[in-house]
Formats: C-alpha cells, structure tokens, sequence
C-alpha cells in the first residue's frame, strides 16, 4: 500500500556515525566532535505520472473534476469583473491557476463525513466541494443570501453541511483550529479526517509548528497542506524562509511527508487519496504541493514582483488545460463535451451573479444576530 | 452543603459535567499526569483516563485553537491556562477564532468552548505572571467572561459556562484556590451567567468587587459597618454581558458607588461601570463614582511594592467615606 | 508648508529620522522590495538599503520579538504591523517584554521601538480585519500609545516617537493614508507626546475623537454650527499618556462631552474618558458623558452593516443635542 | 576548523531518489510515487571526549570553571534555605545539575562583547557570567539592592553590564528576543553573539519556530540553546514532542546542529567554542543540551513524575564532581586546593545572604520608577 511506503519512508534509518575529523585529530590539532548522519524521505508526486485507471477513476469523473476546476476558474473571472463593477469590496483574493489543488482534494474525500479548513483563499476549495454558487457569489456581494449571510465576506466561506470550516483571514491562524477538527473525528470515532491548507506565507508563522506537533503528538487524522504558490504577497519563498523546501518542516515532528505537483490534478488526487488514507488511520502528514496563482496576492496587487516570462510559463502549465489535454490524447471525451461543459459553468455563473443582484442587503437587525447563540444576549447600546 | 476549597469546587463542576456529557474534555498543561499545577484538577485523569483529560506540550496557542476547531466539530472542550498571563500567547486565537467564527459564517458554527484558569496577582510573582486580563477579553462580543470569587459561584458558574454555547472566559485566582467555602452540590444546580451577586445589602454606598477584589470589598464593608454605614456590596460575577440592572439599581438606591479592582486602571473594568454608571444614573450620583485598581505600573516583585501596588482596602474605604462625605 | 498624504507625512517622518540616526531601522512585511502594502514606505528600500528597510516572513511574534532584542541592545527599530489585527499572534511580545523588561530589569534596559501600522475598520473586511486595538494596549503601563487624524500630526509625533526611548504603539488608519494635509516639514520639528489637540474652540459641549473618530467629530461639530451651537473639538493624539487637563479644562467650560470612538463600547477609550470626567468634573457636568462607538458586535462584512457598525456621525450628532438638552 | 566541518555537515548531500515500489508498480498495482531520501547531520560532543590542553585550557582555568560552577551550587542551596525561611518568596526555579551549562558557555563568551538571554532559571547563568552574589541574592528577597532593584526577583536577572538580557518568565517569549538582541550585534557590527537558552518545554512554542527562520534567514550571530533537562515541569520530553530528538529541530531552518552532554564542562564549553566561532562569522546554530536538573521544578513541586533510581544516577554524573575528579586524576590540583575554593565559595555566599538581609526594602515611591525612562511621565493615581 502506497500509505504503508509512506509511512516507513517517513522512519528514519540507522544513523551512520563518522568520525570526520579523525585526520585533523592525528595531526595533533584540536578534536572535532563525531558527526552522525541521518536518512530522511519524501515522497514525490509529479506531473504526468498517474493514469485515470490505475487511479480507479472513470472518464465521467474526470470530466467532473474538469468541470470543478472550471467552474472555479469562471466564477473567479467573473467575481473580478465584478469587483471592478464595485458589486464586491474589501479584500478578494482570488484562486486561478491553483484550481487542481482544491479539487484533487475534494475529490478525495467522503464529503460531508470529511472537513477542510483553509485561509482566505477559499473561493475555490468552497466550490470544489460543491458549495452553492448561488450563496457564494451572494457572499461576495454581501447579500443575506451569502453562505455566511453577508457577514464573512470572500475570506469567510463556510458550510457546516459540506464539512467546509473557512474561510480565514489571519495568516496561519486556522492551522490549530484544523488540528482540532481532526481531533474532534478521533474523539467522536466518526472515521472523519481534516484536510488543513495554508499558504506558503503561513509557514513562517508559530502556529504551524505548535499544531504540527500536537497533530503528531495526538497521532490526529490531519493533513496538512502546503499550498506553495511560491508567493506570499510579494514575497517569494527564497526571501523568507531560510529553507524554501517544505517538505523538510516534517522532521521536527516525525511526520510522513511529499512533495506535490499541484498543476496536475492526477498527481493530486494521489497524493489526497494517499494521505487521507494515513489520516483515516490516524497518521497524520504533510503535503507540499507546488502551485502558482496567476493573479496577484488580490485585487489591489499589480504584481510586479514576477516576470511576465515566468507567469506565462506557468500558464501554460495550467491544470485545466492538462487535464483537457489528458482526456483528449486518451480519447475519452471530444471538444463538444467540453463546450457543453464550458457552456454549463457559464451559465451557472451568470445565474450566480444575477441571483447575487437579487438578493436583499442583510436587514440591519441582523447585525445583532449570529453573535453569540444565546437568543436574548444583553447587547451593549 | 459541604465546606469544600474553591479548587474543589471547581472540579466537582467539570467532573459532573463531564459524567453528564461525554464531549467534554479537559486539555492543558499538565492537567493530566501532574494533577494540575494547582491541583485543580487531582484524580481526574484516573477518573477519566487519557482520552478526556489530556495533557499538553507548552504550546498555547496550538492546543487553545486545537479546543476551538474541536468545539466547531461537536466537542465541549475546557481549556485550562495554567495561568491567563499565558494566554497573550494564544490571544489570536480566542479574539479572532472563539469570538468571531460564528459570526463570520453567518451563525452556522457554535463554538462551545471554556477557557479558563487563575488571572491576576498571585504575590510575588513580578510583572509577567501578574496581569489581570478581564477588560480584554470583555471588549470583544462574541465572549462571555466570568469571574469568581468563592466555591459556590465557581461550582455554579463553571457548570453554566461548561453547559453554555457560547464560548467562555473563566477567571479564577491562584490565592484562592485553598479558600473554603460551602458548595450547594446538585448536578443539577447551575447559576445563571449574566447576574450579579448582591452579597451584602446596604443603603449608604455601594461597593463593588470581582475575584479577589470582592473580599476586599467585604473587608470594607464591615470597617464601614463598624461605623455604622452599611455598604451595599456587589460581585459581578459575569463580566461580560454585565448584569448592569442590579449595579443600577444598587446605586440607584445608596447614590454612590466604589468599584475595587485588581486590573491596571486604563480601561479596566472599573472604567467601564463607572462610565455606565455616570451615564445612566446620573442624577442619582452624589458622588462620583471612584475606582480603586492596581497602580499603573507593571506589578514588582518586592513583597512590600506588591503589596503596595494592589488595590487596597484602606483606600477604597477612604473613598466610601469621601463619595459618602465624611471623614 | 506643502500639502501631502498621510502615508506620506509618515514615510517623511521616518526618512528624516533615518537619515539623523543610523541606529533607526524599518522591518516589517512588504516594506522593503514591495514597498509596503500601503505603500507607506514606498522608495525606503531604494534609498536606505537592505540592511535597513528589511522584508520579513509572515512572523509577527518573531519579527516583534526581534525588535524588542534590538532595542535591547542599542538601535531604534520601527517595526510596522501590516495592520494591529495581526500584532494579537505577537501580543505576547508587546505586552509582556516591551512593555515590562525595563521594569524587571530595575531600569537597566531601555527599550526605544515603535510599532506602528493602521487600526481600526478600513471597510469591508469583516471581523479579524477591523478591530481597534487602542484600549488593549492602554491598560498597559510601560507602554505609550499614540493614535493620529492627520498628515502633520502623524509626522510630528512619528518623530517623537521615534526619537522617544520609550515603546510607543503607533496607531494609523488604512482609509486616511490618502488622505492629504499640509505638514509643516522641518527635520527638527516634532509634536510632543502626551499633549491632545483643540482642533476647535467652543462652549457649548466637547466631542472628543481620535484617528478616523475626529473626522466624525468634525462633521458633527460644522453640522452643530450651521445651528449656533459651537462645539469645542479636541483629538487627544495620544492615547496613554492621555492629555486629561485638556480634556478637563474644556469641559469644565463647556459642561457637556460627547466621546467618539470606533471601538467596540466595553472598556474603551471612551469608558476611560468618561469614567474620568466624572471622577474629575463631577460637578461641572451638566450631562452625562455620552459615548458613540462601533457596535457590540464583531464588525460584519455587509456594506450597510460595516456602515450601520461604526460611529454615526448622526448620532454623535444627537448626542451632542441630548447632553445640551436641546432637541 | 571544526567550525567548517560544522557548517559543512550541515548542507545535506545530493539526494537519492529510490523508485522504492518499482515492483508494486510492475505488479499491475496502483502507482506509487517515488521517494528521495536526504541526508542531514549533527555532531556530538560527548563526555570525556576534551581534554584541557587540546581545548587550550590551562589547570588555573579549570579551577576557576570549578569554582564558577560551584558558586552556582552553593548559592542556590542557600536560596533554597532561605526559602523556607520565607525571605524569598513567588517562584524560585533551581539550577542544581546544570551548572556546567552555564559554567562551559559563560567561558565560551567574550564577557561585555556578548550577550546572553535565558528564561527564568537564570540564577546558574547569570553567577557565571559574574553577576555579584550580593546583588542576586538582594534580587531574591526582594531588596533595593538587587541586581534588579528588587522588581524582578528570581525569574529576572539582568546586568547590561555583563550583556545577561534575562531572566523572562514566559515560555519561550524571549527567544525571538535574542534574536533581536544577535541582529543589533550584526547591525552594529561590533562582533558580539548572543547566546540564547531556553528549555526542552519551550521547543513547543511558536516563537522557537520564527525566531529560529529569522536567525537563519538573516545570517545572525546566535547560538540557540537547548537546554534539555528532560521535564518541562512535569512533562516528559517524549510526552511533549512526537519527536523529542531536539537537534532535529534544525532542519526546516537549515540550521547546524549538534548534541552535548551537558554534564560535562569540557564538552558543553567546546561545543559553545564551536559555536560561538560559527555564530562570530554570521552563522546561527542549534545546540541541543542534554542535562538535569537535580531539584523540582520549583519550590513548590516534589517531582512525583520521575524515579529515585533515575534522580541517583544522574546525580552520580554530577558535573562538579566530573570536574573535580579530571582535576585530581590528572593531578592538576589537590584536595587542598578544592577546600579553599570552596571555603571561599561558601564565604561569598555567606556574605550575600547578610547582604541580602541588610539590604532596605524597595521605598514604596519607586513602585513608579523603571516604568518609563521618560521622567515626568503622569501615571494616573
Ligand atoms: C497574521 C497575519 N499577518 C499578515 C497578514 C496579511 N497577509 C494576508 S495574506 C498574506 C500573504 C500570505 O501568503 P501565503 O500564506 O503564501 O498564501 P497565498 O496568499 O499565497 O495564498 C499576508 C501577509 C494576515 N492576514 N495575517
Ligand atoms: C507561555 C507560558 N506557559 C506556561 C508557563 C508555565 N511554566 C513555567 S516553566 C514551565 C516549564 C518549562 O519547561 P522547560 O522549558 O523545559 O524549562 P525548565 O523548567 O526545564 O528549565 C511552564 C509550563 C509559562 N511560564 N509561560
Ligand atoms: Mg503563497
Ligand atoms: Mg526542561
């Protein structure tokens, strides 16, 4: 079993001691102390290495998860545009070109069983698991028919009902709070398991390394995921962490660990399935998947931090067009599949934005409400 | 009604909810295998075993947002602190996630969840391990906040926070956990959050005091007695939502108001009574309403500079008798 | 005297200061190759260099925690918070090391850092993106904290609290960094801390408001004047120390205070205030102390809600005819 | 240099990839992705692996290291008395079974060009780095003339003299601190490194996390210390850590690392040599300590969660004795000349408790002094 592979490769082997210095020490200078060296390893799912059928999956699975990815992608542009419209303010950040992350993922899952928690960035993984477009657009134009009445705005997705947490604002502070989800399957023994995405950004923060030990201390069904843009804000990875792989935060607290090509939605879908299914045995681990977003940090990000060379190369790596690309080589679904998928998402869109018009502003009552559960709170006036 | 130490109260609290509910936990640092670092919680992990009551590596702000994702997930976690001063570390986390989450996701998740541990000074133990967080945490809705000050509330109080939806800030205090009080045991009888105490009925000036500050209060109240003034003395209990209707119609009646409290001046709780107090009793005041805190410095750890830098009973019965003009 | 933007008063404030002493130093996230995500310090980098206008990861405990080693030991870091909501994961560092060490250590250390950054709502953020942290960081002696309305004033007390070998919590506003004013640049000007500005004399009542609160002062002060009343409006500038004779002397003329402050109500400047005033000009208050803040609700997202949130000038506006007992 | 094969062992090798399920694979079976294994090392600086004259010590300055580790000894076991005597009171951490730590690190330091910071079990440190007697025990019972004029008390020692940042009392809050404190030494050039210790318990803080990302990102001259004593208070390291070999620790930060035996002076002051010397040229590390701490937690806990038989045997590796026992077996010095040091130490300590005692209390009106440095400033009363 590919979990069990991970698991043992995460042990670490035999350190092999070497007195290194044993020359320097016959030369009668001062003695060195004895260096020992030790194994760590990752495992590395790429690009192009997983077939729909070793995955178990069909070809109307696949034209889902194209169909995930794209209805992300076009409520996305969409949402933009209506930013600029100014239907939608405060911050928007928005998901394009990670758009197999979010889905590789959800499709791992046993939705409505399973949680996932995220950082604001989370129109898309909302989507993936099938939150209402509907109430997701409503939200963004903070319309009482939101997922969140109005009140979260575009970094406070939530649906109880789908096992979606959020939607949060402050860099890295959902990472405990995913910890504890997992902790809550354990305890209640409902076979739940948590996925917990963060940004690269989030690494540098302490949160991550208290929870991931605790994670590991409490052997939770978590796993965590990296989700490395190679961006935070403007800040590329190299600029803030003194060791820009990852992957190697895993060995402080003994967790398995991979590496993920998250521009193919295949490569993801391996890795959720495998790891979920470490989780499910209450092994939690951590995922490093390689992505880029093609818009800046949000709305107010012109992003000069880039090249242009580099965003088109990524771009044409883009995980909607590789699995298009997939399906077509192989013969399992023609262009006019794809149209009539296309046309389907944009009409979902529209029908999302035009519902989002038509909401009511929250009554201003109801900004008492959702506070505390208890009815008759003593509000100050 | 037995005679039972406020630490023991309090376990009795968590350990009847946690018979009762068996989503209740109790998480913190050394809580478990060490009986609690002031024994509140002795012979729990026995009773209870690993699963339920858990200790913890020294990572706050892991195991407070750990308790908050539980809680979103259908668990009724009590979190201890060892101390509040520790929860600067893991404040991020109970301002943004405890408070707010339910509101952001529009009412969809309840956050069930207790904080609780000993706040403010416990002698000599200088400025870091000295902070009295009350008015903090009470800024932000989305938080109950209770403090105690004998067995019977804490029992009380602590089976109505446990039971409650909403998270809770419990606030005890290190130099109270050996005082003995009698405790109305019933597994059933829990006292409502939000109501104030009338601990003392009087008519001449109205004292009031949370936490280790109500038994100053009472100190004062009984030198005033002597003299024959009767205080009226109040415990808030509930910091937040505060049971402002009986402090109104304390002073309503007595026309004064002394409020003693162990917090740092600006902004304290005492701040916030007396600004309530000016504002809706206004033309019951006699007096000013007058404050006696902590001194606005750090808090030392020379014996007679702590002693000196809490609230004291001489001064707060200085101001009874100056809001009740005599001398 | 030229006019410019806030954001720009300030990075002149700093670049002056910069420029006088090299021990000055600017870190944060975004500040240097992004040039701030305000674009507050925008050209710093190219004009100082690496080793003093300094990106940071997304580690505000430790780049907080780092700041106050280095004031520790000799420089003058300026340490911005891209906005206070995220200086709650470094609280812990503030409160309890920069604000304590030098009282720990009987004096030994001085610890002259300033951490600034804009507070408060700045439009649809919803909750974690809105909080005003002012009255948290008041409570705490050791601290001083400062809180500016406009261009010249943030320039002339940034300088001062740079210059200052005090920590100093510099409070600015998203939503101002726009806005333009004239400013009095001179290299050696600076406006002392700890001294409230009477940005308009009057008789009749005083609104107090500091940041985007004195604007609605003003707003409320031109509509009272339309109708013949003249309101003395006062910006306290700095939050602790508070500028109280100020306050005291104008109400002691003008008999009637309203406070404006987009705070959540509990424990806020404005209780602060009040609780003061009539502590202090009981006999002089011909009104209660009237305070028009934020909601008791976490700030939503809703653009009629995050308005119907925050201070109304309209009711200020009513405020102030209650307290003169005019309709 | 040992400093360089320090460096050195710490780049990890060249990774070897492993199709380790190529047979699965071949078997018809799902994919498994492939795994890289890495390489990572530590030194070790063991026990009785230094003599003096390779580390380029003379008899005199051990004597002296001698001496310094058993002011430490003596003065806290005189605290302790007084404790019971209740002239010291609020918390009082011991350091009894460390004091090789603090006694190999402080001859480690360029005293008044270095730094050093540490938590609130600082008594240890802060005798071996010079701080006077007098004013330490002054500090304990709380008099004017305390190291900090009796504000802080135990957990705060500080000298700016002497560079003792510290004494702190919230776990792991001063280790970003140091950092701080490394980075004004580089800023200003002046060629000081700071030191900067704390305990096995707070390896679980956040802070540890980005204070150690922020040293090693920004090259700063700091040598972070472990001081593993194997319980943070009554917790187990393996209980508090999914993995509790704490020199791993430096992975994700790119960090050299290397274990020491903290019972023995000789190793912990050429492992702080070492280190120091790497910290000199900008380069930050990580030292894993391993000692014991002979008494409880602090006055008030009787160490239920540990053995006698364990207590025994670590106290049978006592670091003074260790010293002591190199001293006599190498007839570097004779039982004499142990007498008179420690008579000597004995006096000192003697003296300080009088001072202590003659010292006045704090007057009440320096409650306001040492808040601000600003002289007016108006506290509200
Ligand atoms: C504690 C905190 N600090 C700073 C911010 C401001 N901020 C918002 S997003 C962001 C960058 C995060 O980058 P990353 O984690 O890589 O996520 P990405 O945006 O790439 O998805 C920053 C600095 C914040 N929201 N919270
Ligand atoms: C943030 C914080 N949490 C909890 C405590 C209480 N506390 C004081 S010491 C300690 C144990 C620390 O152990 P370790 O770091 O191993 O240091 P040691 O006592 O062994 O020297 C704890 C939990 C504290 N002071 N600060
Ligand atoms: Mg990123
Ligand atoms: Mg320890």
């Amino acid at each position: 079993m590919a979990s069990e592979t991970q698991k043992k490769s995460t042990r670490q082997r035999s350190p092999k001691s070497t007195r290194a210095s044993a020359e320097e020490k016959r030369n009668g200078q001062v003695a060195v102390p004895e260096v020992t060296t030790y194994e760590v390893s990752f495992a590395t799912y790429a690009a192009d290495a997983y077939g729909h059928e070793e995955l178990g999956l069909t070809p109307e699975q696949l034209l889902e998860m194209y169909e995930n990815m794209m209805l992300q992608r076009r409520f996305e542009e969409r949402a933009a545009q209506m930013y600029g419209k100014q239907k939608i303010a405060g911050f928007l950040h928005l998901y394009i070109g990670q758009e197999a992350v979010s889905t590789g993922a959800a499709f791992a899952l046993n939705i409505g069983q399973d949680s996932v928690i995220t950082a604001y960035r989370d129109h898309g993984i909302g989507l993936a698991l099938g939150m209402s477009p509907n109430a997701c657009m409503a939200e963004l134009f903070g319309k009482i028919d939101g997922c969140s009445r109005g009140k979260g705005g575009s970094m406070h997705y939530f649906s109880k009902e789908l096992g979606m947490f959020g939607g949060h604002g402050i860099v890295g502070g959902h990472i405990p709070v995913g910890t504890g989800i997992a902790f809550a399957h354990k305890y209640k023994g409902d076979g739940g398991v948590c996925l917990t995405f963060f940004g690269d950004g989030a690494v540098g923060q302490g949160s991550w390394h208290e929870a991931a030990n605790l994670a590991s201390l409490y052997k939770l069904p978590v796993v965590f995921i990296i989700e490395n843009n190679q961006y935070a804000m403007g800040t590329a990875t190299h600029r803030a962490f003194a060791e820009p792989d990852f992957y190697k935060q895993a060995v402080p607290y003994n967790l398995p660990a991979a590496v993920v090509n998250g521009m193919d939605v295949l490569a993801v879908y391996k890795a959720m399935k495998d790891h979920v299914a470490l989780a499910r045995d209450n092994q939690p681990s951590l995922l490093e998947v390689r992505t880029y977003r093609y818009r800046g940090h949000s709305m107010s990000d012109p992003a000069k931090y880039r090249t242009k060379e580099e965003l088109e190369q990524k771009k044409n790596d883009d995980p909607i067009l590789r699995l298009k690309g997939y399906l077509l080589k192989h013969g399992l679904a023609d262009n006019e599949r794809f149209d009539a998928i296309d046309e389907r998402v944009k009409q979902i869109v529209m029908e999302s934005v035009e519902f989002a018009e038509n909401s009511p502003l929250p009554p201003l009552e109801t900004i008492y409400e959702d506070v505390y559960v208890q009815k008759d709170y003593p509000f100050i006036s | 009604m037995p005679e039972m130490q406020l630490r023991e109260a309090i376990r009795a609290a968590m350990t009847e909810e946690m018979e009762r509910d068996e989503t209740i936990f109790l998480m913190g640092e050394e809580v478990a295998e060490y009986n609690g670092a002031y024994k509140v919680s002795e012979g729990m992990l026995d009773k209870f075993g690993p699963k339920r009551v858990i200790d913890t590596p020294i990572s706050e702000n892991g195991f407070a947002g750990l308790g908050i994702g539980a809680a979103m997930n259908g668990l009724r976690p009590i979190i201890e602190f060892m101390t509040f001063n520790f929860s600067f570390v893991a404040i991020d986390q109970i301002i943004n996630n405890a408070a707010k989450i339910r509101y952001m996701s529009g009412g969809q998740f309840k956050i069930p969840i207790v904080f609780r541990g000993p706040n403010g000074a416990a002698g000599q133990l200088a400025a870091t391990h000295s902070t009295s967080v009350e008015s903090i945490y009470a800024i932000f809705p989305g938080l109950k906040v209770i403090s105690i000050s004998n067995p019977d509330d804490a029992y009380g109080l602590l089976k109505s926070a446990i039971r409650d939806d909403d998270p809770v800030i419990f606030l005890e205090s290190e130099l109270m956990y050996g005082m003995k009080g009698h405790v109305d045991l019933d597994p059933e009888r829990t006292i409502p959050i939000g109501k104030a105490r009338i601990a003392r009925e009087g008519e001449d000036v109205t004292i009031i005091g949370h936490n280790k500050s109500y038994w100053v209060a009472m100190e004062v109240a009984d030198r005033l007695a002597h003299e024959g003034y009767s205080a009226e003395v109040i415990d808030p209990r509930t910091i937040r939502p505060l049971d402002f209707d009986t402090i109104l119609a304390s002073v309503k009646k007595t026309n004064r108001c002394v409020v003693i409290d162990e917090s740092n001046p600006y902004a304290s709780i005492a701040s916030e009574i007396g600004f309530r107090l000016q504002e809706q009793a206004f033309d019951y005041l006699d007096a000013p309403v007058m404050r006696i805190t902590a001194k606005d410095v750090p808090a030392p750890y020379a014996k007679n500079l702590i002693e000196y830098y809490m609230p004291q009973a001489d001064d707060a019965y200085e101001a009874c008798k100056k809001v009740m003009y005599v001398n």
